[in-house]
């Protein structure tokens, strides 16, 4: 039984939706991505990430395969690809963005009918701390950190009745501006930080992901894309 | 040999070289998942191998355990961690490949399939990949509502610096760390108390490393690095690493002695009952292993500490590096208790 | 690593330099005796060791023993003998100087030591300087009234040519004989049929052994010799000597396979059931060695035998040789039977 | 209570004698044998031989210091020879010295009192069956088997009435004959099997040696000690 669209609430629909957009967006920033890893790190980011969405596009097409009735929650799409991205790729990178998208998907499993910016600000706020006692990372050791920390910090900010959409454009820009600010940083924590000085200059390609998945639930927000 | 000998091998031809000079394996691809077939099949009796995910459990064990042990860590270790998998020790072990951290999802799912009702506890030795893979499987272990806690073995004294914000590296220890935790938890201890019993003997324990020359690259077949003669890498991890430092190959007793007290002084204060690990680090002969224990044993008496047990032999090897690492453990009579418990797995000597 | 690290080494001078790169001992000379007495010491619960005579005795043992089991060889193939001795394998093991003959009197004092009521039973690996001592040591018996017989081990595939007047020599079955002879001195058999049991053991046993390095010569710290990349040694024995014999290093399945079919073809016509040693020769890693495990166990399937026990590990060596031997033997429900029974030694893995 | 000495019979007095000579013609001719083991094996031999015989002379010399009605039978220093070449002496050649020793003190001990040439036939022949079924050799290999074979059955072809010193005399022509007959042999069995026709022009050490044994009985004997 179809529910009529809330915007301000997730459905199936919408969380499915946007990560299908962030498989797009990831695939046509793919040599750009990268490009900066093999700057600063082993070049293997682009592949681990797009890799990864890819499969999480062919397990949301199983899903969708299935009667609309059927697919439940918004939660599924996130912990689907919560799954495909800690049980399948590899690097550093794909399972700390498991473990984002399984604390998003645990907040909003809590509220399935309700949820919206209150639980994408809970997901991301606990992802972050998830991916910090795992990688141990502060903010300004130049990773995914840089942008993850910002953007919880401003879905948090905002108020609870935000539309998620506008919500989470919010949490993009403020994302982004973490992101570019890893540039001038010398890594402390994951392999970049054995290049040492060499990755001066070059903003940190996961952090860069962090805020294309928070500007993928907006097709509009398009002009995140053009990464430096 | 005699012409016919010859000519019977003349159906190897050429055509299919291998491309691992000296690794004896299909294919550097092959390596793990071929040992991990034999040896699965070889311990039948002890150890089941799950080849979706790529971990081994123990058959059999206490019906008292409460606390699910499982450890693991890039393979190039063996007997570690495989080998101490079974009554007594480890409930699971996951390899990753060589030299490399296992999968989140390798440990994730082994701990999920031994956890018991108090949970699961990591042994994890401190290295990054390590730590953040074990990390992310506690995770993911928390959003199922298992409890899961971790014992980070961090033993190695020449990485003891200001200098490495990392810590020490976790290496010969280990084993003791395994063993003690599983006559513990072969009593029915509960995870808090486990984990407490484990930064304890971590706490107690400090290893040393030395190496006389590297260890085979499996990919090139030549030395991961070459020693002219006469030169000793001092304070070498588990991976073929270079130590920062190297000494004068001196005459062993010099050597051990030196060692010995650089342990010792390592050691909690007071301390003056110890455990001694003699541990090979994979080509190192079993004669010169137990010259090795020889001379520990008399660097000690010399040192006036009393030994109440020792073990030699190749258990946290580095594929076939030739070196040796020496542990100590701060002993008491609980430890000995734990240490003494029967164990049976496929390497755990006694 | 810390400066004040390498600091902490500056009291080891350059002055006392090793004369054996590489080697971890005090001298050349000093690598067997204290291994000897590291040995003893740290298995004490298990041997002890004659140091007059240089023997190593099993403390214990079954009382059904009418027949003492005295073995010994050159050094550096360590665990043989040494590590077998003790309830249900040796009685006695004489280890000469590295890779030389044990002296007669080594054999004759252990000998005398532990002769059962029906004497003593020498296991020799088919070597002239062994044959000579273990021979010179039953002269002297007899002269002292004390019954002795001999089983001669001599397995190796490779040296199986009429133009080897010394026949062949004897490798990795050596373990198996004295697995299963010390299990049948343990039910009290007398001197004949032990000796006939040992003859029937080794006519059913066939071993085979390929290198991909030499071992390290202890005095020289350089390889024994050298091998281009992509060849192997095949068919070398355990005292780090050249085979005649090169193969090109083709992937491990097919050589397994290859040295699998030619095991097979040497055994006594309609063997059926096997038992399997997998052998490292000092410095092959355990994966490896297990993934050698693997390839033989298809290869012996392959062939439509029964494998009714196997073992892999390190338990006759060639120092650090890099390398590996299997072996077969033809078994039976008796063999079988004494292969199972409980042996408690320093290095049998049971 | 010392027996009037009888030539027929060895004594403890003739068999210390007899080893005591041996020592020193060994001694004497240690450069000779050193050098052909040079040249047909690994040069230890005049080592090997004469310092067992030191050994023997030691021990002989403890033995003489108890009263001589103490001293007992003449197989004493035959077995206290023999246990120093069995325990002490290096090389293929000591132990294989020790086992001829070991069965000429055993075939006395069982006569003590009226051991004569018959006992010394008897040791001799056990000598060599033990040397050969212990070191594998045949006549006709190069070694010491080559010197020891003849001398057997040189004292064995003896009345059993012949004086000692007379059948040793015998032995040690035939020894010394079996030695000489080496020079041209290819060696079979032994260290110097090794070095192949290197050996050949080249008599064997140790059949020597066995020949200065059995000449060293009698002084008058010392032309044998002219080696080749
Ligand atoms: N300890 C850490 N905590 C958080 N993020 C990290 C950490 N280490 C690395 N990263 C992120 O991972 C990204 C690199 O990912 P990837 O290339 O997949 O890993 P690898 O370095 O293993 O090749 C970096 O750009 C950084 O954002
Ligand atoms: N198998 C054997 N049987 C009898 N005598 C032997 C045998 N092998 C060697 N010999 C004797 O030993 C002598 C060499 O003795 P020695 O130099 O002490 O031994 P090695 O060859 O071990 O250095 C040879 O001249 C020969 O007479
Ligand atoms: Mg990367
Ligand atoms: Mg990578
Ligand atoms: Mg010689
Ligand atoms: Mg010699």
């Amino acid at each position: 039984m179809p529910t009529t669209p809330d915007p301000h609430h997730l459905t199936y629909d919408s969380t499915a939706a946007w990560l299908l957009r962030f498989a797009a967006t990831a695939e046509s920033v793919e040599p750009e991505l990268t490009a900066l890893d093999q700057r600063a790190g082993d070049g293997d980011f682009g592949t681990n990430l797009t890799g990864g969405m890819a499969g999480v596009r062919r397990a949301l097409e199983t899903l969708s395969d299935a009667p609309a009735a059927d697919r439940g929650s918004p939660a599924v799409p996130l912990a689907t690809a919560a799954r495909v991205f800690l049980d399948d790729v590899g690097g550093t990178s794909g399972p700390l963005f498991g473990l984002l998208l399984q604390e998003l998907a645990a907040a909003v499993a809590a509220n399935p009918a309700t949820a919206g910016t209150r639980e994408l600000a809970a997901g991301t706020t606990a992802g972050a701390a998830a991916i910090q006692r795992v990688g141990e990372a502060e903010v300004g050791d130049k990773t995914l950190v840089d942008a993850l920390v910002p953007a919880a910090r401003a879905l948090t900010a905002c108020a609870q009745d935000t539309e998620p959409g506008q919500a989470l454009h919010r949490a993009a820009v403020a994302a982004h501006q973490g992101a570019r600010s890893t540039t001038d940083l010398r890594a402390r924590r994951g392999r970049a930080s054995y290049t040492g000085d060499h990755a001066r200059g070059v903003p940190d390609p996961g952090a860069m992901a962090i805020a294309l998945l928070f500007a993928s639930y907006d097709d509009a927000l398009s002009a995140l894309n053009h990464l430096p | 040999m005699s012409a016919s000998f010859n000519r019977s091998l003349s159906h190897l031809v050429i055509k299919e070289l291998t491309t691992m000079p000296r690794y004896f394996a299909d294919s550097p691809e092959s390596i793990v998942p071929d040992a991990l077939a034999g040896f699965a099949a070889a311990h039948a009796d002890l150890v089941s191998h799950h080849p979706d995910h790529g971990y081994l459990r123990a058959r059999g064990g206490s019906p008292e355990r409460r606390v699910g042990l499982v450890s693991g860590g890039g393979s190039g270790h063996e007997p570690l961690h495989a080998g101490f998998v079974g009554a007594g020790m480890l409930d699971a072990a996951c390899p990753g490949r060589i030299f490399a951290s296992p999968h989140n999802r390798q440990i994730f799912e082994a701990s999920r399939a031994v956890a018991g009702p108090d949970g699961v506890l990591h042994i994890v030795k401190n290295y990054t990949g390590d730590r953040i893979n074990f990390g992310i499987a506690a995770e993911r272990l928390a959003h199922e509502h298992i409890p899961c806690a971790r014992v980070l073995v961090d033993d190695d004294l020449a990485t003891d610096s200001e200098d490495i914000a990392v810590g020490r590296r976790g290496t010969g220890a280990t084993l003791i760390v395994e063993k003690i935790l599983g006559a513990a938890a072969d009593e029915g201890r509960g995870l808090d108390e486990l984990t407490a019993l484990g930064a304890e003997v971590t706490r107690r324990a400090r290893s040393l490393a030395v190496a006389s020359a590297a260890h085979t690259a499996p990919g090139s077949g030549s030395p991961a690095f070459e020693l002219p003669d006469g030169v000793l890498e001092f304070g070498v991890g588990i991976h073929g690493e270079r130590a920062d430092g190297t000494t004068p190959a001196v005459p062993l007793t010099r050597l051990v002695t030196a060692m010995t007290e650089r342990l010792l002084a390592a050691l909690p204060d007071g301390s003056r009952r110890v455990l001694a690990l003699v541990n090979g680090l994979g080509a190192t002969t079993s004669l010169e292993l137990y010259g090795i224990h020889h001379a520990f044993t008399k660097a000690l008496e010399g040192s006036g500490v009393t030994l109440d047990r020792s073990l030699t032999g190749t258990f946290v090897s580095a594929l076939d590096m030739r070196g040796f690492s020496l542990s100590l453990l701060a002993t008491d009579d609980e430890l000995l208790r734990l240490w003494d418990a029967p164990a049976r797995t496929p390497a755990w000597p006694r």
